[in-house]
């Protein structure tokens, strides 16, 4: 049976709200909290999503701006709970635990690094794409591991999550509401920006940049800005991840989580909008129960990753649309 | 009569599952690098909970696969939907510091079989935290006193640049008193050690300290053997565990190394526990695994005393220690980390299995630097 | 600092270098004959410890062992090859980095279910053992010193093999223009099957080569994955000759930093926090020298001009 | 006579040792289509990329209006009133006929950088696309994916993508390449009709319709402009016929 792709995408979002309903009616937390991740997760792909579905270019160290939005937050937070001063150079501050502030922060910090890193790393294409990406997210995991002021390699904790006025952000619930109504926002924000102009353009400059050239538009331009959103959108989900977990480390730029983020994005189907949110759930629902079955789940998950890409062309939703959609 | 409904409603839930009433969760690392050190101290553990012949103790198990970010999902997990009394089985400190205060402040208890970052022994200490294993810094401790104790004066240091490798060689320099002829921090996950060795070789130290955990120990004991540097080289049980000795093979036979345990301790408990290890899983026990095993009769020891569900009773019980460590003498700190002797190990050959045998004591009844800045 | 040590620095970055060489010819080969990304080249070279590991100690042989991570990896890429890679050629980059990730995955786990999760004993052979005395007074390992003989040997090798020889040429042939072969009357999946195989037995015996003085255990390979990759892209992808220098540059660059930059920080902070701020900035360094060559020639040293 | 719309001055471009295009001079003046012919391999495409900015000449100009703009990218050659067509078709494939359009009328208008409202139901936009695509005939296709068109529409299209632009000058290349008797016909009764517009340089190898349309030929040969002038007077050339008629006149 074909269905159509809106009924799939209404589908995941009523899914994504019964089942956190369903968890806190039968009194099953842990549940709302994987559920959580898989939202994050999700909205990392989305951000991804931007270059690599509507773009073409396949970003392998998105964990960079994943980490950034992370640490972001860490610091911030771990300044406020010290009551220790924040120092710039140029200013001092003493931190912040107030999530709006920290989102928007950890927004413009990943788009100011995506605006220097895109400069350079938007300069090469195809295969060198992906790995001067990688090479990028890289030098920030050194980085971090050996920045000793942050925790280094351990990591840094924050105990209790940040405030969000009139909610109390500890209850899983009330938490995964935040993060819920975030992806939602992002992704009619992300329909919109699909339909605009840009996204019209962008589209384009994947499957021709010469004629986006010669009808007098700046394929560079276009890429820039996409890398910026989308390194942007990322690090808002890395500050939510962090806050989620209370925690932030090293391993939130490692080159796996680069590389799930893309799984993420193929098992759903790629460069169609709900895709990495139906990705995300799939993935987490896997991991969750796989690893209750055996020691060597990884095998298995490799299997099914194997067989999405051999035979599920399009991912999930190419599979229950019956057509593979946009493919890079 | 309305506490009696109570106890046989929760009663008729419970037995759908299992009758058990004390709940434990491990998270620890099965999967993936590193999965050694978890599997030996979940066997240890279960291992002693086995033998105490205990059907009211549930352990549910978990696999952290390393990831710090993973770790904290499942204790989360453990905390609202297990609803676990004690918690249990995290290898790595990264990991400790991530899940453990979160968990502590949720009215859990926690026993920590490995991990012993400072912060949770100095200021960040907490009363539902106990550590059965070491503070991060004792064997590195222990091996300055040894240094220090045959002599040596002009030591060469090494580790990764990580917090853990930098408090290992704040750890050596503690109770060292000579002086250092170089100190290299190298890169984390590091599988060559040819330019250290090089530097090592061109430093005229007369002794070499290394944390290299895992892999990376392996890695540059097998090079150094290769390099025919001869200068002796001491460091802690990690990179001589029984897990990876056999793979380090003749190189590291009589290397020196410190250790709050070793196989050949004599004490009837011990002995015991590594004949049914071996019996049990078919291999010898390594430090971990004696860890894990300490761990579950702490544990155990308390349950015979209190409840959990009674705070203050359990917690009293688990300090006072009241059981039969391998280790022989075990007590805590105010911190609630271990009083204990660590021993100097040397490497050798039984058979065809290298092993450690203990050529001394390091440090006698020795806590750690941090217990002062407890306030508990 | 000495010039002994100094040029003893210079010899493990050519050692490092020549090993890395081994795993960046494989992966370059492969993406310039067969156009793909191979993330699971890094199984392989695990595959040949193993392999090694186990042959040498059930027969206590070293040339054995070697052999058998020659065949180990080249069956198993053979059969990769055939049973889920030829199915990529045509798929997109992100396929490929999907399906090959997957491998990882099977692989890693997979050896961890047939060897268990300690490590594993590989020792080098008795003769090769020891260091030797060079001219100038330097001791250096003997074993090292025939990583890089037999590193520059395979380079050798292979320069021969595809400019003197019809699988060369084939080779060739495919690099340029992969309809062409199938006009010279080549079986070219036979001939795809053939470079997958010699790229994976490269591995295997770099995995082999280099585990006798490392830790043989499952996800050694990913780290040197990643560095392989950044010698192929810094060399150009496809360019054999690039890899060749970018394995090079690459070893020189990390075991240089990795002493030399403590060294040069100490000139200005205090001996502590120039050891710490020296050794961060050196584990980054071959992603910055990386970055620098592809920002100069975004496509590699000796790559093709897209 | 007033100043040529477009002027190409000693171009020079070589590749290694073959030299593509040797001091090229053309014009394109108000009101004309200026073929340019010549065998293949004589360097045709290499020039037209010259002048749309693909590729760099070694030395030479190129002024459009008599401006200068040798320095410009291709992107800004568009906008200073290039409107290129190209051989094989460059067409956004997995996107509609309107989308392919309104990336025209998005390029010709106020630019890419809007974020908010659909460009399809942006009337700005969607009119001029659906006007230049009615000009060509696609206005029953246009909600049609692109891979699913013919050979012959995808033509009509990239014409169409190009008067989107208002361009100052056409430079088309190959515009009836593939089109057969009959779309040839109708293209070139197009074609007659846009000159008015703008100037057309046209590269064309169906001859017939370059002698039906072009008010100059030039006859480019291995990198040389051996011969410009009207449609008899190079039929009439004896210089044409011995470089490159040949032995077929």
């Amino acid at each position: 049976m074909r269905v159509k792709e809106k009924h799939v995408n209404a589908l995941v979002i009523i899914g994504l709200i019964a089942l956190p309903l369903f968890a806190l009616i039968s009194d099953e937390p842990f549940t709302i909290t994987l559920a959580t991740r898989a939202v994050i997760l999700a909205l990392a792909a989305v951000g991804l999503n931007i270059i690599l579905g509507m773009g073409g270019l396949v970003s392998f160290g998105h964990a960079l701006f994943f980490g950034i939005g992370g640490y972001t937050m860490g610091i911030l937070a771990y300044h406020a709970q010290t009551y220790t001063t924040l120092d710039l150079g140029l200013f001092a501050t003493g931190g912040t635990e107030f999530m709006p502030v920290i989102w928007v922060v950890a927004m413009v910090v990943s788009a100011v690094l995506a605006y220097l890193i895109g400069l350079l790393v938007l300069r090469t294409s195809g295969v060198y794409f992906i790995m001067i990406t990688l090479a990028f997210a890289q030098m920030f995991y050194y980085f971090a591991i050996s920045w000793a002021q942050y925790g280094g390699e351990d990591g840094l904790s924050i105990y209790v999550r940040n405030d969000f006025p009139g909610l109390n952000t500890l209850v899983p619930i009330q938490f995964f509401c935040i993060c819920f109504v975030i992806l939602c926002l992002v992704l009619f924000l992300k329909a919109r920006l699909q339909n605009s102009p840009f996204g019209l353009a962008l589209n384009a400059m994947r499957q021709t940049a010469t004629r986006v050239e010669t009808v007098g538009l700046n394929p560079m331009k276009l890429k820039l800005l996409a890398f910026v959103i989308s390194g942007a959108i990322t690090g808002l989900a890395g500050a939510l991840f962090a806050d989620l977990n209370r925690f932030v480390s090293p391993t939130m730029f490692s080159w796996q989580l680069s590389g799930e983020l893309i799984v993420l994005i193929i098992i759903g189907g790629v460069g169609r909008l709900m895709g990495p949110v139906i990705g995300a759930c799939i993935f987490v629902a896997l991991e969750h129960f796989l690893s209750g079955l055996t020691e060597f789940w990884h095998i298995y998950l490799g299997l099914i990753l194997l067989g999405i890409v051999l035979f599920a062309r399009g991912g999930v939703i190419g599979l229950l649309t019956g057509k593979e959609g946009a493919h890079v | 009569m309305r506490k009696f409904l109570f106890a046989t409603v929760a009663a008729a839930l419970c037995a759908t599952t299992a009758a058990s009433e004390v709940k434990i969760g491990m998270i620890t690392t099965l999967s993936g690098g590193g999965a050694g050190l978890g599997i030996d101290v979940r066997d240890g553990f279960m291992l002693a909970i086995a033998q105490s012949g205990r059907d009211d103790i549930e352990v549910v198990i978990e696999d952290d696969q390393r990831k710090p970010d993973v770790a904290v999902q499942l204790s989360d997990k453990m905390v609202q939907s297990e609803r676990v009394d004690i918690m249990t089985g995290i290898i790595w400190s990264n990991l400790a510091m991530a899940v453990v205060p979160s968990v502590v402040g949720q009215g859990v208890f926690y026993l920590s079989p490995n991990a012993g970052p400072s912060q949770l022994a100095g200021q960040g200490c907490h009363e539902n935290y106990f550590n059965v294993a070491w503070q991060n810094d004792n064997l590195h401790e222990a091996a300055g006193a040894y240094a220090n104790s045959v002599g040596y004066e002009n030591s060469f240091i090494m580790a990764p640049n990580y917090p853990a490798g930098q408090d290992a060689l704040t750890g050596y320099k503690r109770l060292y008193t000579g002086a250092l002829s170089g100190e290299v921090f190298t890169q984390l996950g590091q599988t060559d050690y040819a330019a250290e060795i090089a530097q090592i070789r061109a430093s005229g130290a007369d002794s070499v300290f290394f944390f290299l955990p895992g892999g990376m120990g392996i890695s540059f004991l097998k090079q150094y053997a290769d390099s025919g540097v001869d200068i002796p080289v001491i460091g802690p049980a990690f990179s001589f565990d029984q897990g990876i000795l056999q793979a380090v093979g003749d190189a590291a036979l009589g290397v020196v190394n410190t250790s709050q345990w070793n196989k050949d301790i004599d004490n009837p408990t011990n002995a015991a526990f590594v004949e049914t290890f071996q019996a049990e899983y078919g291999r010898l026990p390594s430090l971990y695994a004696s860890q894990g095993f300490d761990t579950a009769n702490l544990l155990i020891s308390a349950l015979e005393v209190a409840d959990p569900s009674d705070g203050d009773a359990f917690r009293d019980a688990l300090r006072a220690a009241e059981f039969d460590s391998t280790r022989g003498d075990f007590s805590f700190g105010p911190n609630h980390h271990p009083i204990q002797t660590i021993y100097a190990r040397e490497v050798i050959k039984e058979g065809d299995v290298y092993t450690n045998k203990i050529i001394g004591v390091a440090l006698e009844n020795h806590a750690d630097a941090y217990a002062a800045a407890c306030k508990m | 600092m000495s010039s002994i040590l100094v040029i003893e620095q210079i010899l493990n970055g050519l050692q490092f270098g020549v090993m890395l060489f081994l795993m960046a010819a494989g992966l370059t080969l492969i993406f310039g004959v067969m156009g793909l990304i191979n993330l699971a080249h890094g199984s392989l070279y695990m595959i040949g410890a193993f392999a090694a590991a186990a042959v040498a100690g059930a027969t206590g042989s070293f040339f054995l062992a070697l052999v058998a991570a020659l065949v180990a990896a080249a069956v198993a890429g053979a059969i990769v090859e055939m049973v889920v890679i030829r199915r990529l050629y045509n798929a997109a980059h992100l396929d490929q980095v999907l399906a090959t990730f997957a491998l990882i995955l099977i692989f890693s786990e997979g050896t961890r279910w047939v060897f268990g999760s300690f490590p594993l004993f590989l020792d080098i052979p008795n003769a090769l053992s020891g260091p030797v005395t060079l001219p100038g007074g330097i001791q250096y390992p003997l074993y090292r010193l025939t990583l890089i003989a037999i590193g520059l040997a395979v380079a050798l090798g292979l320069w021969l093999l595809i400019e003197r020889t019809r699988i060369g040429i084939q080779i060739r042939a495919g690099e340029n223009d992969r309809e062409m072969i199938g006009a010279l009357g080549v079986d070219i999946s036979k001939l795809y099957t053939l470079v997958f195989a010699l790229g994976a037995a490269l591995a295997g015996l770099a995995g082999a080569l280099v585990g006798a003085i490392q830790s043989v255990q499952v996800g050694m390979g990913e780290p040197v994955l990643i560095l392989a990759f950044v010698v192929i892209v810094i060399g150009g992808i496809g360019s054999i000759r690039g890899a060749f220098i970018g394995a090079l540059l690459v070893g020189l660059t990390d075991t240089l930093g990795g002493v030399f930059l403590p060294e040069i920080f100490k000139l200005f902070m205090d001996s502590g926090a120039a050891q710490k701020s020296g050794s961060a900035l050196a584990s980054m360094s071959i992603y910055l020298l990386m970055g620098m060559v592809l920002i100069w020639r975004p496509t590699g040293l000796f790559g093709a001009r897209a | 006579m007033s100043d040529p719309i477009l002027a190409t001055r000693n171009l020079k471009k070589s590749f290694g040792a073959l030299i593509a295009t040797d001091d090229v001079s053309i014009d394109l003046k108000a009101g004309e289509i200026h073929a340019i012919i010549g065998p293949n391999g004589a360097g045709k495409s290499t020039l037209i990329n010259q002048i749309c900015g693909g590729l760099r000449p070694d030395s030479g100009s190129v002024a459009l209006l008599g401006c200068d703009i040798s320095d410009y990218s291709t992107g800004a050659r568009a906008r200073a009133g290039l409107g290129r067509t190209f051989q094989i078709s460059e067409l956004a494939m997995e996107d509609s006929v309107l989308e392919n359009a309104v990336l025209g009328a998005i390029g010709a208008g106020a630019g890419p950088w809007k974020f908010w409202k659909s460009a399809l139901k942006t009337q700005g936009l969607t009119d001029r696309a659906e006007a230049a695509l009615a000009r060509v005939g696609l206005s029953d296709q246009r909600d049609m994916k692109v891979a699913n068109l013919s050979h012959g529409q995808r033509r009509q299209l990239e014409v169409a993508v190009s008067l989107t632009l208002s361009p100052k000058a056409f430079i088309m290349d190959e515009p009836m390449a593939g089109l057969g008797a009959e779309g040839s016909k109708t293209m070139t009764g197009f074609l007659d009709g846009l000159r008015s517009e703008a100037p057309i340089l046209l590269v064309e190898h169906d001859m017939d319709a370059v002698f039906a349309l072009a008010d100059r030929i030039s006859v480019l040969v291995y990198g040389k402009i051996i011969a410009t002038g009207r449609a008899d007077e190079i039929r009439a050339s004896k210089v044409v016929r011995e470089a490159y008629l040949g032995d077929a006149a």
